[in-house]
């Protein structure tokens, strides 16, 4: 066997946590063992198992390519969508097999909000993508809506740039503008886990800080997966972290644990190198 | 340069196109005028059709029109909605029913009249009437308005099919809320399509929806569509081709105002929903 | 199929019968308050099809009974001539029989033989099926396989325009609509038969050689609003009606006298 | 549950359209079949199609069609990517052409079988002919495929408009190599239904092709399409119907023919030059 | 007047540079003046003026929706593209006004790389999304197409990830990949300027540290205008810096200059808190 697989024999539950404003309980929320995804019969990501602890924030860092966002794409189910796209292995959440056909897939989703790599609002205006989700889970009162658009677009720092647009278009607004409204969507609903696709990349540093510190609010009552490839912010904000790598153009996890364990003193030679060396 | 030839030679088909078609219109403009008055539009034909109007046929066209659309439209747009979004595109089963579409596109019309006589007149015992007409019709455009709706939302990007699940979104709300309005351009072309195709045809009313001219009292009563009419006068009543100018006028004006409220239409109730940059 | 009904008569059939007798059902629904009399149209075969199915109360055939529908009842209600025509710049204005049938045989080719311009024939034949091909035919003592056709048309129409844009053509179509069009300067000409001039009067007076019935047909005696209608059809209070759609009336005590229904015209 | 009621009515739409047409093509197979034999497919028609083949009329048919879309495509394909691309979509002549491929969509094929009459055989010396009897269809479908590819063109995302010009890349090779890939599934919907139509129309080609049986020597011959045969054999010839539904079937044969080269001429040239996510 | 104008009066041209592995002199290869653009409208920069020197790397900072895409689509016409954009003032480019209607905007772009701020790879297998510029700009001979290629995938350090799968689909690569390849795309015409819309912002630290080595290795011979969120990134790589700001909705340049100086002294107090006060 030639890829390394770092967990063999041993338990990578890292007991309570050091960073964060909660104090989270290692409770297992994903517990996924096995896991590999392959796109038409080509392996991406193999073999990941590792838990992900309730009310944390767990940080996926890694190069481009190594299997991330598709990792992200499974917890959720989105796969599903994704032509081409297999999956193997076991996944437990809530005490509940999510890789099994019979689970009511929209209620997991509901439950799990997902921002994406590449901000996708829909063609409609400011107003109406904050609206559909809404409306769709039952809020009919539209003084109530009202209210949690503004609230959702407060919280990401959009709420005094488009306030005066709220019916022109979700496409014309700038990358970063764009970024923003997706997240406010993904929190409108309150899900209890949020898996954030590298929802800082398209934001300057202000707007960078306001979802920073709306994630650490956050951070205890939801379970928090994101992807980022800023370090410092990983190291900032996360509980735990992951480190994926990619072996023979297959994606690994390569090292799982406590954030600022990872980070400062390293298992395995790839993080060292990846966590020092690369420019920040 | 290469932009500029491409550009000139899509100039040139473009004035090709338009000529040919100008000189089309323009032959119904300037024969069809004249037969054109309020009269025309008001009265019962007289003499075959060769005088008096076109009242009755124009009120029997629009019934079948309706019959056709308000059946065509729902289930095509169910359909298309079915084929693009639920089903298995690899099962057989899809592969049979979009084989069967494409060949009904290539049915011709009289064989379209000749079922239509056999089974809505004959075997559901319509007779002659706008409902067989209406119905026949229905069967026509539906291939048309299930292939371009069809292809409409296989061109809308996966993203928001993403975005909607990872909300969890009903794909229904997702469909009527975001796919559907922005396919809008090919469903309308579609629907624009389908009525030309409706209001143009000939050879499946015949036998249908039929050839008597009286105003009709009810959707059972047999009624003369206008393309009928155009066909009789030009065809089989000597003397006739004024009217039939007159008539193909009139179809035409019919024609450009649906058009105009389907384009309307479809803009407020589909494109105005969504935003396009 | 909806002859069940006591006042509601189904017409269907020829589509050149269809809009005399569609004027017709109309002045006889006024004269008959609670009547409806529906004329649909789809060729003399649908016809003769619905008659004999009974989804039709009556059907409309321009043509005579054949033999193998001797089991339906023809009923006369007009007839129709067919001339042969060229055109107008034509100098022929007459053309024997014999002519006409080497003509069509493809035998004479050239216009000079008959003393014309030294110009190709071109041969406008009607297509095959058509009532007016077959009488024509018939006539001719000629088979289909042995006309040599340039042309090949459908309808009346479209020969009279064949021949009014072709000055080498010969053509024959219904007399009704050639008098009208000549007479309306579409440059056209309708030659004599047999020495008997193409007129509608000719053909009235029964000299004229080649015409043909325009029947009505039932499948029994016909009873009730069906014999009304069909007596309706046949008297003289419609003739206006025949003659304003080109076609020549019969007077009624002939079409009784005759029986003409059943038999040629000619 | 709204999902699944939603779905239901999917479902149910989709098989009353299979239902209704698994009707018309069982009539046809069940009436056609009989019909069919290697001697019918390869021999002149006789007795006036009562007996016979229908070898003379596929071929005319295949050459109208040859000649409809030889003409159409590319004037068709140019003038929606002229319209989409290039013109003003402000401009007064925009709409104006726009309008008009509106109104020829729904003109009558008995009118343009007398356009083609007196413009293609009278006015272009043409006579009745291959040729006449294609271009007429070629003005008949062109409205159908302008409108599709247009329609699929709109809905093209317009970053990939952006990522061309920002290379400094001509339009034309943008349009070619991106554009015109991404629309295929509307474009292939638009040629399918042009195909469809084209050889289900009657009326104008009566005017223009002709009846002639014959085996048509060149493009000006006069040849009798498919679907006129059908016409005539089942409106005119007693006796006719039993062949006229072998015609149907040789017809349907056809269509499924063409329609399966062209998805897969399409996927060829088209859609596999895309790749989609 | 309400809006400040800062370089009203005085020069702003600072003289050479400092930083840099090549030294730039001052000459202008842009030239912008009272520069606006506006939506449907709605102005969303206003009265920008300033020079980009030949051989620099400019950085445009400031934050989300203050108008630095826009900017960059001035440069290279692409405005013309976006419906309801409107743009007045004056830009020089090597001599010539780009914004009068009689310009070969083709040459023009051709001339000006960009890189957008969303990765947009057309929809064609990775090898045509190269090729098709290749060729459209003359290079026939299919070896040097090849080579040419892989050089620029080499360049972004994609080679190695996508050498085995040169003909499937482009949107099929993660976003990081896809962002490269867009790089890789834009430098294959080897234009004499880049404009680059936030080029790593989906870039892990690796890749991200390949682009910038290769961005300072362009400096000299290519004018780089880059928008990037990263202070650090732009403290690292630019000679110069932009600094825009939002006021009163309306996106304005408030300090031009050497970007150490307006990183280290800035003149502004808005820049001073922007720099400072952010979290990097
Ligand atoms: N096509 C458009 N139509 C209308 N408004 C637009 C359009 N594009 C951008 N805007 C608006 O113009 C302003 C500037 O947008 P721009 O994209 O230039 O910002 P930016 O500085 O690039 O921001 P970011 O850092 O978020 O990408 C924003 O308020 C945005 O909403
Ligand atoms: N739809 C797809 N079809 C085929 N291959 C895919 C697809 N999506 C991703 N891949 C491939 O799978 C691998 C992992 O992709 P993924 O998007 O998960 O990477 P990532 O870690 O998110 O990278 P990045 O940081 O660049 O976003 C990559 O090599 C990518 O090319
Ligand atoms: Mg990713
Ligand atoms: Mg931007």
């Amino acid at each position: 066997m030639n890829k390394p697989r770092p967990f063999e024999g041993k338990t990578y539950t890292l007991g309570s946590i050091e960073k964060g404003e909660h104090c989270c309980e290692a409770v297992p929320h994903f517990s996924i063992r096995d896991l590999s995804v392959s796109y038409h019969g080509e392996v991406v990501l193999s073999d990941v198992s590792l838990d992900v602890y309730k009310g944390c924030i767990t940080a996926l860092i890694g190069p481009s390519g190594c299997g991330k966002s598709s990792f992200l794409s499974v917890l959720n189910r989105l796969s599903d969508l994704i032509p081409g796209e297999h999956v193997s292995g076991n996944i437990t959440f809530e005490g509940q097999d999510i890789l099994t056909n019979n689970i009511d897939v929209r209620a997991l989703r509901t439950n799990i909000g997902m921002i994406f790599q590449k901000p996708n609002p829909f063609p409609l205006s400011i107003y109406k993508n904050l609206l559909l989700p809404l409306k769709e889970h039952g809020v009919r009162d539209k003084k109530i809506q009202a209210e949690k658009i503004q609230q959702a677009l407060e919280s990401v720092g959009l709420w005094d740039e488009v306030k005066g647009r709220l019916d022109s278009s979700a496409l014309a607004l700038s990358g970063g503008q764009q970024q923003r409204l997706c997240i406010a969507r993904a929190l409108i609903l309150e899900p209890s886990v949020l898996l954030m696709d590298e929802p800082c990349s398209a934001l300057d540093p202000i707007s960078s800080g306001i979802v920073e510190d709306m994630i650490q609010k956050l951070a205890g009552k939801y379970t928090i997966i994101i992807v980022t490839h800023n370090l410092a912010q990983a190291r900032r904000i996360a509980n735990y972290a992951a480190f994926f790598w990619m072996q023979e153009s297959v994606g690994q996890l390569i090292e799982f644990g406590r954030c600022q364990p990872l980070f400062d003193s390293p298992q395995n030679s790839l993080t060292a190198a990846y966590v020092s060396g690369a420019k920040g | 340069m290469i932009d500029k030839v491409f550009s000139l030679c899509m100039w040139a088909a473009a004035t090709v196109v338009l000529c040919m078609f100008s000189w089309l219109i323009a032959d119904v403009l300037i024969q069809g005028i004249p037969a054109l008055s309020w009269e025309f539009l008001s009265s019962e034909p007289l003499r075959s059709g060769r005088e008096g109007g076109v009242l009755p046929i124009i009120v029997s066209t629009a019934l079948i029109l309706v019959v056709a659309l308000g059946v065509a439209v729902p289930l095509g747009l169910g359909g298309a909605i079915w084929l693009a979004e639920f089903a298995n595109k690899e099962s057989r089963l899809f592969s049979v029913i979009r084989m069967t579409l494409d060949m009904l596109a290539g049915v011709p019309s009289i064989v379209f009249g000749l079922f239509g006589y056999a089974f809505f007149c004959g075997f559901l015992q319509l007779g002659f009437s706008i409902l067989s007409g209406g119905l026949t019709l229905a069967c026509m455009i539906l291939p048309i308005l299930i292939r371009t709706t069809e292809a409409g939302l296989a061109m809308v990007p996966n993203d928001w099919r993403k975005a909607g699940a990872a909300l969890g979104m009903r794909k229904t709300t997702l469909i009527i809320q975001v796919l559907i309005p922005y396919s809008a351009p090919a469903i309308t072309a579609g629907l624009l399509l389908s009525i030309g195709r409706a209001t143009a045809e000939t050879a499946a009313l015949i036998f249908t929806s039929g050839y008597v001219d009286r105003m009709p009292e009810s959707l059972s009563d047999s009624g003369r569509a206008l393309s009928v009419h155009i066909y009789d006068l030009s065809m089989n009543v000597v003397g006739g081709d004024k009217a039939a100018y007159g008539s193909a006028l009139v179809l035409i004006i019919i024609v450009v105002q649906i058009n105009f409220s389907a384009n309307l239409l479809s803009e407020v109730w589909l494109e105005k929903k969504v935003a396009r940059r | 199929a909806q002859g069940n009904d006591d006042n509601r008569l189904v017409i269907t059939g020829s589509s050149t019968v269809a809009p005399l007798m569609s004027e017709i059902a109309k002045r006889f629904e006024r004269q008959h308050p609670g009547t409806r009399v529906d004329v649909q149209t789809g060729g003399s075969s649908r016809g003769i099809a619905d008659a004999r199915s009974g989804r039709a109360d009556i059907g409309m055939a321009s043509r005579a009974k054949k033999s193998s529908e001797f089991e339906l009842l023809f009923h006369t209600v007009a007839l129709d001539g067919i001339a042969i025509i060229v055109n107008k710049n034509n100098p022929l204005n007459t053309l024997t029989d014999e002519q006409i049938r080497l003509v069509f045989t493809g035998d004479i080719g050239n216009w000079k033989v008959l003393g014309g311009s030294d110009r190709a024939i071109t041969v406008v034949n009607k297509a095959e099926g058509r009532s007016t091909l077959e009488l024509f035919l018939q006539y001719m003592k000629l088979k289909n396989s042995e006309v040599a056709a340039s042309i090949i048309i459908g309808d009346n129409q479209q020969g009279i325009k064949t021949v009014a844009g072709n000055e080498h053509a010969i053509g024959y179509v219904s007399i009704g609509a050639a008098e009208f069009e000549a007479g309306y300067g579409t440059p056209i000409k309708l030659l004599p038969m047999g020495g008997v001039a193409a007129s509608v009067d000719s053909v009235k007076n029964r000299r004229f050689p080649l015409a043909r019935p325009l029947n009505l047909v039932t499948k029994q005696d016909p009873v009730g609003l069906v014999k009304k209608f069909i007596a309706f059809a046949q008297s003289d209070s419609v003739h206006d009606l025949i003659t304003d759609n080109y076609f020549v009336a019969i007077p009624a005590q002939t079409v009784a006298e005759n029986g003409l229904g059943g038999g040629q015209a000619k």
